[in-house]
This record gives structure tokens, sequence and C-alpha cells, in this order.
């Protein structure tokens, strides 16, 4: 279904959403930085600036209780958490990178055990992707083969038009019910062109390439010279769209408590790190190896893709510089 | 999971008449891990302590909390009735319910949620206690006694008696301290010399004291049981092993108008000399700053006329390292100068008194030597200036003491006596003379203590005036004492042909330096503190050292002599076993998280931190982590908390313990 | 308006350095250097160790070398082999990391090789490396630093700093805005600063005091700080932070700019900073010292804050 | 003879971290002296103020004290010569912090009580808990304890900002 959104009716939706009691998640500002978050009203949204972290908190929250205990005198009570009462949530101008990410989530989240806090929280989802139409040299969606026009994973895709507006188009019957329930705003498109698309870094990477040479070489001394300046962080895990390590913990009292379900990340020294004190990822060059691997050669294993939508949220905010993309650059030169 | 026994004092009714026992058992033995719960009438009582170690026997319990008054009253009590049914003791905590809660607060109701909210916080604190082995120390059995006068004799004399080796360290050339300067002594008027000579000579020829004369304390390190002194002994310039003491090189040393501080420059001394006649070791020292041979090469008299060889004006300072068990640290007093003001201390002086500056106006330990028989006059009480014999004669008390304005707030304690005894002299001496004593107050309590001093106002005439001196000059040869007599609140004004001033009794100069080394507390005075002004006043904070005398505080000789012997009686204590046992609240490193950034070193108080080499198999060096003796940790914890890591923990006061006592509120 | 900052220094600087790293290389009086080397964005620049005098050309120095490379001298980064010698690139706010680093006893001076540079000032934020400096993208650190020549480096370039125009203290002001606030106003204000937290530990990662192997702040036993990304625990660990490195900070300010949540770090530690000076006359400094202020005590140290 | 108490709305909840050898003696002496003062401190002995780290404050506040009172010797009392000087610079550094990002620092004092200062304990622990109560419960970190990351709040004072300008 092809539809025009002036911007004005796209306000009139959120805003008709949340009147409705959904949960509208879109770019806003918090504190001065960009981040998904739900609004209050239209007025909140911020569609030219790339949130900071990806949509995957949407579906995947940086901390989420998975359930609690209490104790009353000597009986321990344990309280589930039940999925069923997240809220219906409409996500909002989404860039093709972080939406094209979230399949990516779905498939390691559903492939044997089904996480009913993502799963759940997906299926309450409807996705409204946003085109770009400006780039900078981190990002590299192109590069893994995506573009920034690129609908994957949207319900419901928005592409900026030229005489202003969007364009939208649906993928889904999720997408295809926002419209229908809100027919009054999509009026038929009126034939203005879509805004140019950003332009990224346009070097297609050989994939293939890279994964073969990352079978062979899980032992090389090309991964101490990479990641010998990784301090450690989780900057770019937790930035990533795709990058889905959780932790749980029990946090609380002697009285009372909860188990929490947290973002982790395989760069942290403690990731691997086993009670007995022995750590088989004893130094970082192991750890960012494992970054790359698990992109590139082990998510490839099992579902046969990459685990990078080439948003550069890792790139612009690794603390050290290190640039993932000229990594699998020279990886795929080698 | 833990088994907690709760025990619910009453405390007769002390606790019960505020706080419902039975509520606070009832609602505590609903707690995750409390297996047992009561109250009790008397819990201390024997049948109280009975049922503690009958339920830990039946009900199995792996932890107790006793709620009852404060761990400072029973903690020891209960812990080891619970070490005697068989569980470490360091598992049982108090919860006081009494101090802190029943007596302070009306409100029934107010009172038993406190009672039940403290109980609740123990019982999580118990649960993360651990077993805690008793520390075991081995006990080096030799004493360090620093300081040679009458508390230092005395201490060390009873140590070595008891069969112990004791090393005594002296500043001065000679044994003897001020006690050996005094003439006769209160309240009985028995020359010092005749009771004090014969100590001094008991010291020299004992078996089990290392005298060393013409020393200090240059470093210590360790702790109770095991310390490791390091003495200097200065240069004598003279081999004490071969100087037969026979004073020929005395005799014949050219350079004679040394004055003399023994006998407070009233008289002179050569360059190489003993301070008095009675010396001990009678074995003379150069004093270098005076001798012409250090001064200018030339000379060398006293090493020629010496037979023995003795004289040897190379030596130089030798540092000796001693093991000892325990300290005992009599360094005793000086007396207030006023004639200058000492630098960078916050004591005014008493320039209108004119000590220094008007001649005949002395201190009482001019006096005492003026008045003793073996002194610079031979005991004729003389006016420095002219030699000739006052007849007028003014004492000033509390010069010094009691005055906060100038400084120093408290009674320097020995002077009201000493006072009495100098007008007692004094008329002894001339008869035909009036003494005067301005006071604030007269405090003799002390055994026949005021009736000496009754008796220097009722038979040996003294005029006892209340008030304090507001000035003093020099009018010809005669000194004008103004002052008020402020019981009949005249003023008074007497001519008098000398003046002697009861000055203040301060600690040493150098006290603070040396407490450093020693690593123990001082008060604003630098006087030495004990670990508990009434229950443990001869005992420092830190374990192993003890104190005598005036060190501590003023004292008057029987005080010195007894607290002397209370030290001796301490160390001896310690010495009575081979092992030390001692609490084990001692901090402990967990070298794993060690990083050896070396903050728990640097505010440690009792320098119990070492640094430790952690070296793999093949003998590489790791890394080099901090290491906390225990026999010398103090257990503040200072460490831990500045640890940034954690990795210093402090047993009985873990990390754990504490977040769990507070996530209980 | 913004002005253009002078960094034409940085050419010679860097010639200076692939100079002085080829020497030291090729002697072997050093096992590695610790420096910038340019990466693949247009003018981007990241950390390097290089081993062979060869490599030496690739070491630059650019307004994008932002990091305190003192970092990865400390134990908490094992990584870099530390036998021998080690030369390093050092401006002046890292050589005070590295005196700080000296004084806990986690290197020795006699260790290390220090290069030191001469500088006019670098980029508060690399996320578009390819951007002039200026009075607008200067980092807030340099717009207060009076360390713009390194002192007691074993070689540093004999070029001058060019004289920075005077720019506005961007901390000094912050601070004095917040110190007027309410204290609700301040929470409010932190609140919503810290709420943005997901704990990648960027922050602590790139401190170079933050050199303990085991962070207490990831030990659960007991937890004394939550370790979830929620606003509370999140408040208790930038306060444990700040607090833990109060009276060691040196300034580099590399904890807020790393921080992808924006997070003003350094204002906490410039606060800490500001009150110790008052209050015990320190300040981070080229001296190497024995204690830091809140290792040791004065007995006449302010108490009115105690009744 | 019981005066009518006075009662409350609002019974503030005051931690106290206490050293064992004066201040903890200190509030023994209050007891046996019989003195009265609100049932509203609950005390945490420590060896020394030394001990006393500033995250048991932070974790005071944080488990819902309304109140926190340290305390220890005077300086110069410490038991372990030094313990309480190393805790005033740490305090003094601390309250700063806590000040810095919006704690209120009346509810925070710091004292020095000594063993024979009972009177001083009851005037310290009274004296707190009336302050505290005029001011109200501490809300601020009972609220950050309930707020939850990933639901974002919907009324920041930016997102307000913006909001307005519709």
């Amino acid at each position: 279904m092809q539809k025009y959104l002036s911007e004005n009716n796209l306000k009139a939706l959120l805003d008709r959403l949340i009147a409705d009691g959904k949960r509208v998640v879109a770019p806003r500002m918090d504190a001065g930085t960009p981040l998904y978050g739900p609004l209050a009203n239209s007025g909140g949204m911020v569609m030219d600036k790339l949130p900071r972290r990806s949509a995957k908190e949407t579906f995947f929250p940086v901390c989420e209780d998975i359930m609690t205990y209490g104790k009353e005198g000597q009986k321990v009570n344990l309280t589930d958490i039940d999925p069923s009462t997240f809220p219906e949530t409409v996500l909002v101008g989404v860039r093709p990178c972080d939406a094209a990410a979230i399949p990516v989530l779905d498939a390691v989240f559903s492939w044997d055990y089904k996480d009913e806090f993502f799963l759940e929280r997906r299926r309450k989802t409807t996705i409204v992707g946003l085109a770009c139409t400006k780039a900078d040299d981190a990002c590299f969606c192109t590069a893994v083969g995506l573009s920034p026009a690129d609908p994957k994973g949207s319900d419901l895709f928005l592409t900026p038009l030229e005489g202003g507006g969007y364009a939208c188009e649906t993928f889904t019957e999720k997408g295809e019910q926002l419209i229908n329930n809100h027919t009054v705003l999509f009026t038929e498109p009126n034939g203005s062109q879509p805004l140019p698309p950003a332009e990224p870094q346009t070097e297609k990477f050989d994939l293939k390439k890279v994964k073969k040479w990352l079978d062979e070489h899980f032992e090389d001394p090309a991964w101490d010279s990479i990641a010998v300046r990784c301090v450690g962080c989780g900057a770019c895990a937790f930035l990533c769209p795709a990058c889905h390590c959780f932790d749980i913990v029990d946090e609380g009292t002697e009285k009372a408590g909860k188990r929490r379900k947290n973002w982790d990340a395989c760069g942290f020294w403690k990731f691997t790190h086993h009670a007995s004190g022995h750590n088989p990822r004893d130094l970082q060059p192991k750890r960012y190896r494992n970054r790359i691997m698990h992109k590139f050669k082990y998510y490839d294993d099992k579902f046969g893709q990459s685990l990078c939508s080439g948003c550069g949220r890792c790139i612009r905010f690794c603390p050290v510089g290190i640039d993932i993309a000229a990594i699998v650059e020279e990886i795929s030169k080698k | 999971m833990s088994r907690i026994g709760v025990f619910v004092c009453h405390c007769g009714e002390n606790i019960s008449r505020t706080v419902d026992v039975e509520r606070v058992a009832a609602e505590v033995g609903k707690l995750p891990g409390v297996a047992f719960s009561t109250d009790y009438k008397y819990m201390c009582s024997d049948p109280g302590q009975g049922l503690l170690k009958k339920a830990i026997r039946e009900e199995r319990l792996s932890h107790v909390v006793v709620a009852a008054c404060s761990p400072r009253m029973h903690e020891k009590t209960f812990r080891k009735a619970v070490e005697s049914a068989g569980l470490n003791p360091f598992l049982c905590e108090m919860a006081n319910i009494r101090e802190h809660c029943s007596w302070v607060h009306e409100d029934r109701d107010e009172a038993t949620v406190k009672a039940i909210e403290i109980v609740g916080m123990m019982v999580e604190r118990v649960k993360k206690n651990r077993v805690l082995p008793t520390i075991t120390v081995p006990v080096t059995k030799r004493s360090l006694v620093i300081g040679g006068g009458i508390a230092g004799i005395q201490a060390a004399l009873d140590i070595a008696d008891a069969g112990h080796e004791v090393v005594l360290v002296e500043r001065e050339p000679s044994i003897g301290g001020h006690m050996a300067q005094l003439s006769e002594t209160f309240p009985t008027l028995d020359c010092s010399q005749c009771i004090m000579t014969p100590k001094m000579v008991d010291v020299a020829n004992h078996p089990r004291i290392k005298l060393y004369t013409y020393a200090e304390i240059e470093h210590v390190e360790g702790y109770i049981g095991n310390f490791q002194v390091t003495v200097r002994r200065k240069a004598r310039s003279v081999i004490e092993e071969k100087c037969t003491g026979c004073g020929v090189c005395m005799e014949k040393c050219p350079v004679r108008k040394i004055p003399n501080t023994f006998d407070r420059d009233l008289g002179m001394r050569p360059a190489i000399y003993v301070p008095f006649p009675q010396a001990v070791p009678n074995t003379p020292v150069i004093d270098r700053e005076n001798c012409t041979k250090f001064k200018t090469g030339k000379c060398g008299v006293c090493q020629k006329v010496c037979g023995p060889g003795a004289v040897d004006y190379e030596q130089e300072d030798r540092l000796i390292v001693e093991p000892v068990g325990a300290i005992v640290v009599a360094t005793g007093f000086d007396l207030y100068s006023i004639e200058e003001k000492p630098k960078g201390s916050s004591i005014k002086g008493y320039g209108e008194f004119g000590h220094g500056r008007i001649p005949d106006v002395i201190d009482g330990m001019t006096f005492e030597r003026l008045a003793s028989a073996s002194g610079p006059t031979g005991g004729k009480i003389m006016r420095p200036s002219d030699g000739r014999e006052p007849k007028q004669i003014v004492f000033i008390q509390c010069v010094g003491s009691r005055a906060r304005e100038k400084g120093i707030s408290y009674c320097s304690k020995i002077c009201c006596m000493y006072t009495a005894k100098h007008t007692m002299l004094y008329h002894h001496k001339v008869h035909d003379g009036q003494a005067y004593v301005f006071f604030m107050d007269a405090r003799t309590p002390g055994k026949s203590y005021d009736e000496f001093w009754r008796r220097s106002i009722e038979e040996e005439e003294a005029v006892y005036i209340r008030g304090m001196v507001s000035r003093l000059y020099q009018k010809g040869d005669k000194i004008v004492v103004m002052g008020s007599d402020i019981s009949v609140g005249v003023q008074v004004e007497i001519e008098a042909d000398m003046v002697v001033l009861a000055t203040a009794v301060q600690p040493r100069k150098g006290a603070d330096t040396l407490a450093q080394k020693l690593g123990i507390s001082y008060d604003k005075y630098h006087f030495y503190s004990e670990a508990h002004a009434k229950l443990r006043p001869v005992e420092c904070a830190t374990a192993g050292i003890y104190l005598a005398g005036a060190c501590q505080g003023p004292k008057d000789i029987p005080d010195t002599v007894s607290q002397a012997s209370a030290a001796a009686a301490k160390v001896m204590t310690l010495f009575a076993r081979d092992q030390l046992e001692r609490e084990p609240i001692v901090a402990r490193v967990r070298e794993t998280g060690c990083v050896g950034c070396f903050y728990c070193k640097k505010v440690c108080p009792y320098g119990a931190v070492e640094e430790k080499e952690i070296r793999d198999r093949q003998g590489n060096l790791v890394k080099v982590v901090a290491y906390v003796n225990p026999g010398v940790c103090g257990g503040c914890g200072t460490c831990q908390a500045t640890c940034p890591s954690k990795s210093v923990e402090l047993d009985g006061y873990t990390d754990e313990q504490i977040v769990a006592m507070i996530e209980s509120l | 308006m913004t002005q253009l900052i002078d960094t034409s220094i940085y050419t010679a600087v860097t010639e200076a350095i692939q100079g002085e790293a080829r020497r030291i290389l090729s002697e072997g009086s050093v096992s590695a250097v610790v420096g910038y080397a340019a990466a693949r964005r247009k003018g981007s620049a990241q950390p390097v160790v290089i081993t062979q005098a060869d490599d030496s050309g690739k070491l630059i120095f650019s307004a994008a070398c932002v990091n305190n490379l003192a970092v990865y001298l400390t134990k908490a980064k094992k990584d870099i082999p530390k036998n021998g010698k080690i030369g390093i690139v050092v401006k002046g706010c890292d050589l005070k990391a590295l005196v700080g680093l000296m004084g806990e006893s986690q290197l020795k001076r006699e260790e290390l090789y220090l290069i030191g540079v001469p500088c006019a000032g670098v980029l508060a934020s690399t996320i578009l490396p390819d951007t002039a400096l200026t009075s607008g993208t200067i980092a807030s650190k340099c717009r207060e630093c009076g360390e713009r020549l390194p002192q007691g480096c074993d070689y540093t370039p004999t070029v001058t700093p060019p004289i920075t125009p005077v720019l506005e203290k961007k901390y000094a002001a912050e601070i004095a805005r917040l110190e007027a606030m309410t204290p609700a106003e301040r929470w409010a204000y932190w609140k919503e600063q810290f709420k943005k937290c997901i704990k990648c530990y960027a922050c602590r990662q790139v401190c170079p005091f933050c050199f303990c192997e085991q962070c207490l702040c990831d030990r659960n036993k007991p937890q004394m700080v939550e370790t979830t990304p929620r606003p509370a625990g999140n408040f208790a660990w930038h306060i444990v932070r700040a607090m833990h490195l109060a009276g060691r900070c040196a300034g580099c300010a590399e904890c807020e700019r790393v921080c992808p949540m924006d997070i003003p770090l350094n204002l906490l530690n410039r606060k800490m900073a500001k009150e110790l000076k008052e209050l015990y006359n320190h300040e981070a400094g080229f001296e190497v010292r024995e204690k830091g202020p809140l290792a040791m005590y004065d007995e006449k140290d302010d108490q009115s804050f105690i009744k | 003879m019981h005066t009518e108490k006075e009662k409350h709305t609002f019974e503030p909840k005051i931690i106290a971290f206490v050293c064992t050898w004066c201040t903890y003696a200190g509030a023994d002496l209050a007891g046996t002296s019989r003195m009265q003062y609100p049932a509203n401190v609950r005390v945490l002995k420590f060896p020394c103020t030394g001990r006393i780290d500033p995250v048991f404050i932070l974790k005071a506040f944080q488990q819902g004290a309304d109140g926190v009172l340290v305390s220890g010797c005077h300086p110069g009392d410490c038991h372990y010569i030094a313990g309480n000087f190393h805790a005033r610079r740490r305090f003094a550094a601390f309250r700063k912090l806590l000040e810095f990002v919006g704690v209120d620092l009346g509810r925070l004092q710091f004292s020095w009580v000594s063993a024979a200062e009972g009177g001083k304990w009851v005037e310290m622990v009274t004296g707190l808990t009336e302050q505290v109560r005029g001011m109200g419960p501490m809300q601020e970190f009972k609220e950050l304890a309930l707020e939850e990351q990933w639901s974002g709040s919907i009324d920041t004072p930016e997102l307000q900002e913006a909001y307005d300008q519709i």
C-alpha cells in the first residue's frame, strides 16, 4: 500500500495514537542527547538526528525485571513478570540500519528458547521506518548490503519527499492496519519526488570472503594489532542495533529484590570470567575478536547473514577510535 | 541456611518495662534464618547463659544474637558462653536494646518497634559473620624501658627482678633523672640522693639490665611481643668498657668553666665530665661542643692522662637493634621554661616574673640544687647574684599551670607540696628568714600531705597569701613583689631577697617525636595518652607499650613509682605467656584484587601494611601487593574505607556485614 | 563568534615525534612507543603501539589525538607488553595522569620514556574527526588548560605552542551555574543526565586512575553499587566514581569525552578538584607526590561542618 | 511521669554510623543516664570513623534513610590514633559531592561525640530528627529506585520545553 503523509498529519497521527492509549516511541532529546523514547505528544519528536542508541531497546531494554522475590517470614515468594501487560507500541522514525537489525534479533530471540519478553514487545509494536537523506563517514549500511532507503524490518516505511511530507509504503499487515485505522491522515501519493537518499561509504564488503578468512583465522597476529588499543568498555555493543548479549543479575536485599536482565558486552573483562577465577578471554584482543567473529562468522553460521547493519555508531563512539568498517575492509582484502 | 538463635533479655525490668520482649522474640523469630527465638529474665545470669548453651546444642544453632545491654557491657560474656558451647565466639553478636532503646524511650510501642529493627539488623549482620580464629603471636620476653629517671629505674628493676631481660635507654650520660637533682622529698623529708643512688647502683649491677646511657631511640618497628628497636648510642668519646671511672681526665681537663646543667648552671664542670659525682655509669662523656680538642684539634690532655686508654676522639654514634616484646615509656618531664617562649608553641611566657632577667628569680629546681647537700653551694641557700643569704623569700605557685590564657590549663600537681617543702627547707637553713607563698589553692590530697602543708604554715612559719602576683621588679638589690591577698582584699607588696617560681610540669621536649616513632598518641600538651583514663591507666592504646611517670601527666614520686611498678606488672603479665592471643579484628588483603596502590599503607596509623611480592612458580614477579601484619594491625579499618577496590577487609566489620545491616533497615 | 585555533605546530610536532620514536626504537632504548596514528576516516586518529623503528612514520599528532594514552600503561590494561622501558607520547594533561600513577605506585619513572607534546588543544569530540579546531570545537579541558607544554619529559620538540585565544572557562561557569541552583534543581539536573547512562563503563575504562583489576562496582558480595543501568544504580555508580577519583583525577576529561550518552562527567571531577583545592590546597600537577589529599590529614583541617 | 507525646504524621528514618569507642559509648552513657530522645535512630557500630566508607552513607539513603548521622571521637581522641582525621577529610570531600548532585546537606550530619557526652548524643539525634522531620521524607532516592530506564519519562524539562513550543 502506498500513501502520502504530510508532516502535520504525521504529528496528528502520533497524537491520535497517544490519545488512543498507545505508547509512541520516537527519537527525542533526553538531556541533550537524541534517544528513542516514549512521547507525551508529537511535539517531542526529533526527526533529523540519528538516536544515539539503536531502536533495539524498544524490545530489548537496557534493563528489565524478569522476576521479583520477597521473603515473608521463612517463606520466599516469587512473582513472575507478566508480559501481557506490556503496552501496545508504535515505534516511529526508525532508520533503516536500526530497523534492519530487528529481524536479526527476532531470529536470535526465538530460534530455540522463545524469549517472551522480547517477542511480546515485538508482537505489540508497529515499526514506522524512515529513509535517510544524510550520512557521515562512519555510516556504512551500503557496505553490508543495506541502503539508506531499505525498508527491511519496517511495517510502514516513510521516505521524505522533496515537496515536504513523506511517501508511505506498507510492508506488513501491521503497517496496513496503522493506515487503515487512521485513513483520514493518509492521502494518495501526490507525485512529489523522494529526496535523494544519503550516500554512505559505497564500496560493498565481500562478506563471504571475510567469513572465509574468519573461519580460518581464529588465531592470528592481526587480532593483536587490531585490538591492542581496545580498552574493554561496552560502548560499541550497547550502541549497536544488533548486539544482544545480556546478563541476568539478582538485585535487592535479603528481604526483597528482583531478577533482572541487563545488557552485557563481550568487550567486558567480566563477560567470560569464570567463578573459578579463570578467564578464557583473558586479554582484550580475544574479546574484540569475539565481537568480529560473532558479527561476521558465528551469526552467519547459524542464521546465514551478518550481525551488522552498518549504522556506524560503534565507529563514532569508540573511545579509542576502533573502526569496524576499516577492520572488515582490511580482512576482506587479505 | 543459617540457624540463628535469638535471645531477648528482660534485664529484670530494665528492658521489659519499655520493650515488649515477647513481641520482639516473636517478630524476630519470623525472620529468615532464625531457627530459635526466646526471651529470658536475665541472659547474663548463670541460668541465662545455660539457656543459651543448651539451645546452641539442642537447636544446632549456627549463629547467636543476644538482644540485651550494650556489647561494651557483655559482649565478652556471651562470646565466651557461645565458645564454651562449641561455636566460634565471633558468630555471636549483641543487639543493644537497653542503653540504645529501653532506657532512652518511653513510648512502649515505639521502643518495641525499634528493638525489633535493632535485633533484625543484628540478625542480618550475624549471617555474614565468619569464623575468626584467635590470632597468636610469639612473645619476645625482653623489655625496653625508655628513660632512666625514677620511673624507668623502678620499672626496669621490677621487670628484671621478675627474671626478664631489660634494655634501659637514657638520653643523658647518667641515669637518675630529676629525682637525682632533688634535695629532700616530701612528705618525709628524706634525702633524695640517699634513697635514689642505691637504686641506680642496683640498675648498674643487675645481671638482666642492659643499660644504654647517652643513647636515644632512633626507630621502632614491629608490634606487641615483637618490637625491633633501634637505639642510637651517641658518641661518648670514652670507651665504657675500658674506663675505670678514676676521674683523672676530669681533674686535668683545661676547660673548666662550663655551666653544669645538672646544677641548673649554678656550678661549673669541665669538658669531659660526669653530670654529678654519683652518676651511673661513672663513665665521663666529652662535651664535644666545648672541648678544645674537638673545637681546635689541639689539646688531647684527657687522652694522654687516661691510664686505661679509654678516651677515643674518633668514636662515632652507634646504632644497635634490640628485639623486645614490650616497651615502657618513662621519659618524664621538663619544667616550663619561662624566660623564653618555645618555638612554634602556643604557650606564652611569663615575662613579668623576670625569670632569666633578674638573677635572683629562680625556679623550684634551682632551689632544690641550692638546698641540696651535694649541690653547688653545699646546701647553703644563697642568692645567685651575690651569694648573700636571702632573708625574705617569696614563693610563687601556679607559674604556668592552671593558666588557660597562657596555654596550660592543667594543674601540675606537685608544686603545692614542693613549695611547702621549700618553705620548710628554707626555714631549717635560714632560721631568721621569712618565707611568703603566693598561691591560688593548696592542693594536698595524698597520704600525710595535708599535714605536711599545715606544718609549713603552723610550725615553719611560712606566710601563705592567697592571690597571684601582678608585678615583680628589681629595686636596688631587692625584688619588689606586688600582689593581692584576695582573702582579705588588700594589695600586698614584699621586698624580697629571692623569688622562687613553682613552674609548670611539661612533657619532655621532643615527646611528640618519640610518640610518632612508637606509634602512640598524646594529648594537646604532648603528654602521652593512656588507653583508658580510669581502667587502663598504664597501657597505651598501642598494644605492648606502657606508660610510667610524668610523661603521661604531672606526678609526684610515690605516684610515679606506683605507676612504674604497675607498668612492670603489665609487662610481666604479657611475658607470662609464650604466645599472645589477640582479638582477630584485623585487616586482611584479598591479593587477587589488590593492585598495589598502597593507599592502605599511606593511611594506616600503625604502619601495619607491608609490600609483598607475588611470584609465579618460575619465580617471576607477578605483582606487588599489600600485606597487613596481623600483629601490628590495630583494627581501625581506615584501610578498607580508603581502598579503591575494597581489596582489604577488616574482619568483624566487613562490607558484607555492614551492607547487610543497612539493607535490613 | 567562533575563532580558528592555530594548530600549525602539529606538523612539526608530528615530524619530531616520528624522529624521536625512530631513534629510541632503533637504539633499542625502549621496547615500544605508544602514540597516535591516522585511521581510516579523514582526519581521524587512534592510539597505536609500535615496536619497530620502521613504523615510526605512522605516528602523528593532530587535534584529533584526543586520547590520554596513560591508560595503556596501567595494570587494568594488560595487553601492552610491559617488559622494558616504554616510550609514550603525552600532552600536558596526560602527563599529569602519568605523574599521578607514579605517586600511586603504578608506574616507575625510570621505566618510561616521555615524549612531550607542545599542545595547542584538541577536539572536544571525534564523532566527526575531520573538524577544524575552533573556539567552538575545542575540548572544554583545553579552554582552561595551563599545561600546554609538559614539564619533565625526556624529549619535547622545540616548538612553542602558539598563543591561543582566551576562551571562556566552560567548566568553571557550569559548576558555578549548578552551585547556584537549589539542591532539588541540581538533583533534577543530574537525574536527567544519569538516567541516560547505560553502564557501558567507557568512562571507567579510559580513566588512567581506574586501574583496579576488580572494580568495586563489579563486585557482588556485597553489592556495593547496583550494577543494573537503572537511574538508582547509575546515580550510585557516578557518585562512587567521582568519590574514588577525588584528589586523584588529573583532569584529562577522557570520561566525559568518551561518554556515548553525553553525560558531563568531568563536571563532577572538576567540582571535587575545586573543593580539594579550597580545602587542602591540592592540585594535580607535574610533581610526583607520595600522598594525595585524601590519603593524608592535618590536625588543623577544616571541621566547620562537624558539630 | 509521662508527658503527653506529640504525634507526628511523619517519622523520619535516621541511620547513624558511629565509632565504638566514643560515640557508641556516648550513646550508652545517654542510656545509663536515662536521657530521652526520639526513637527514629538506628545505630550501626564501627570500630572507627576511619572505617566508614562514603558508600555506606549512599547506601543508607538508597535504603530509605531520611537522614544520616556520622559521629566519632573528637580530634586527638581517636582510639586508633588518626582514623578520625582521615575520616574528616573523606567526609569533607564527600559531603561536597553529595551537595553537588543535589542532596540537601540538612539530611547529613557529622559530629564528634565523646564517650562522656551522652547529652551531646541526645542533642545530635534529637536535632537531626527534628530537622529532617521539618524537611519531610527524602523522596529523591526513593523515587529513583522506582524508576526504570527503558520506560523513559515523558515529562523531562527538555521535552516539556519542546511541548510548550507547539
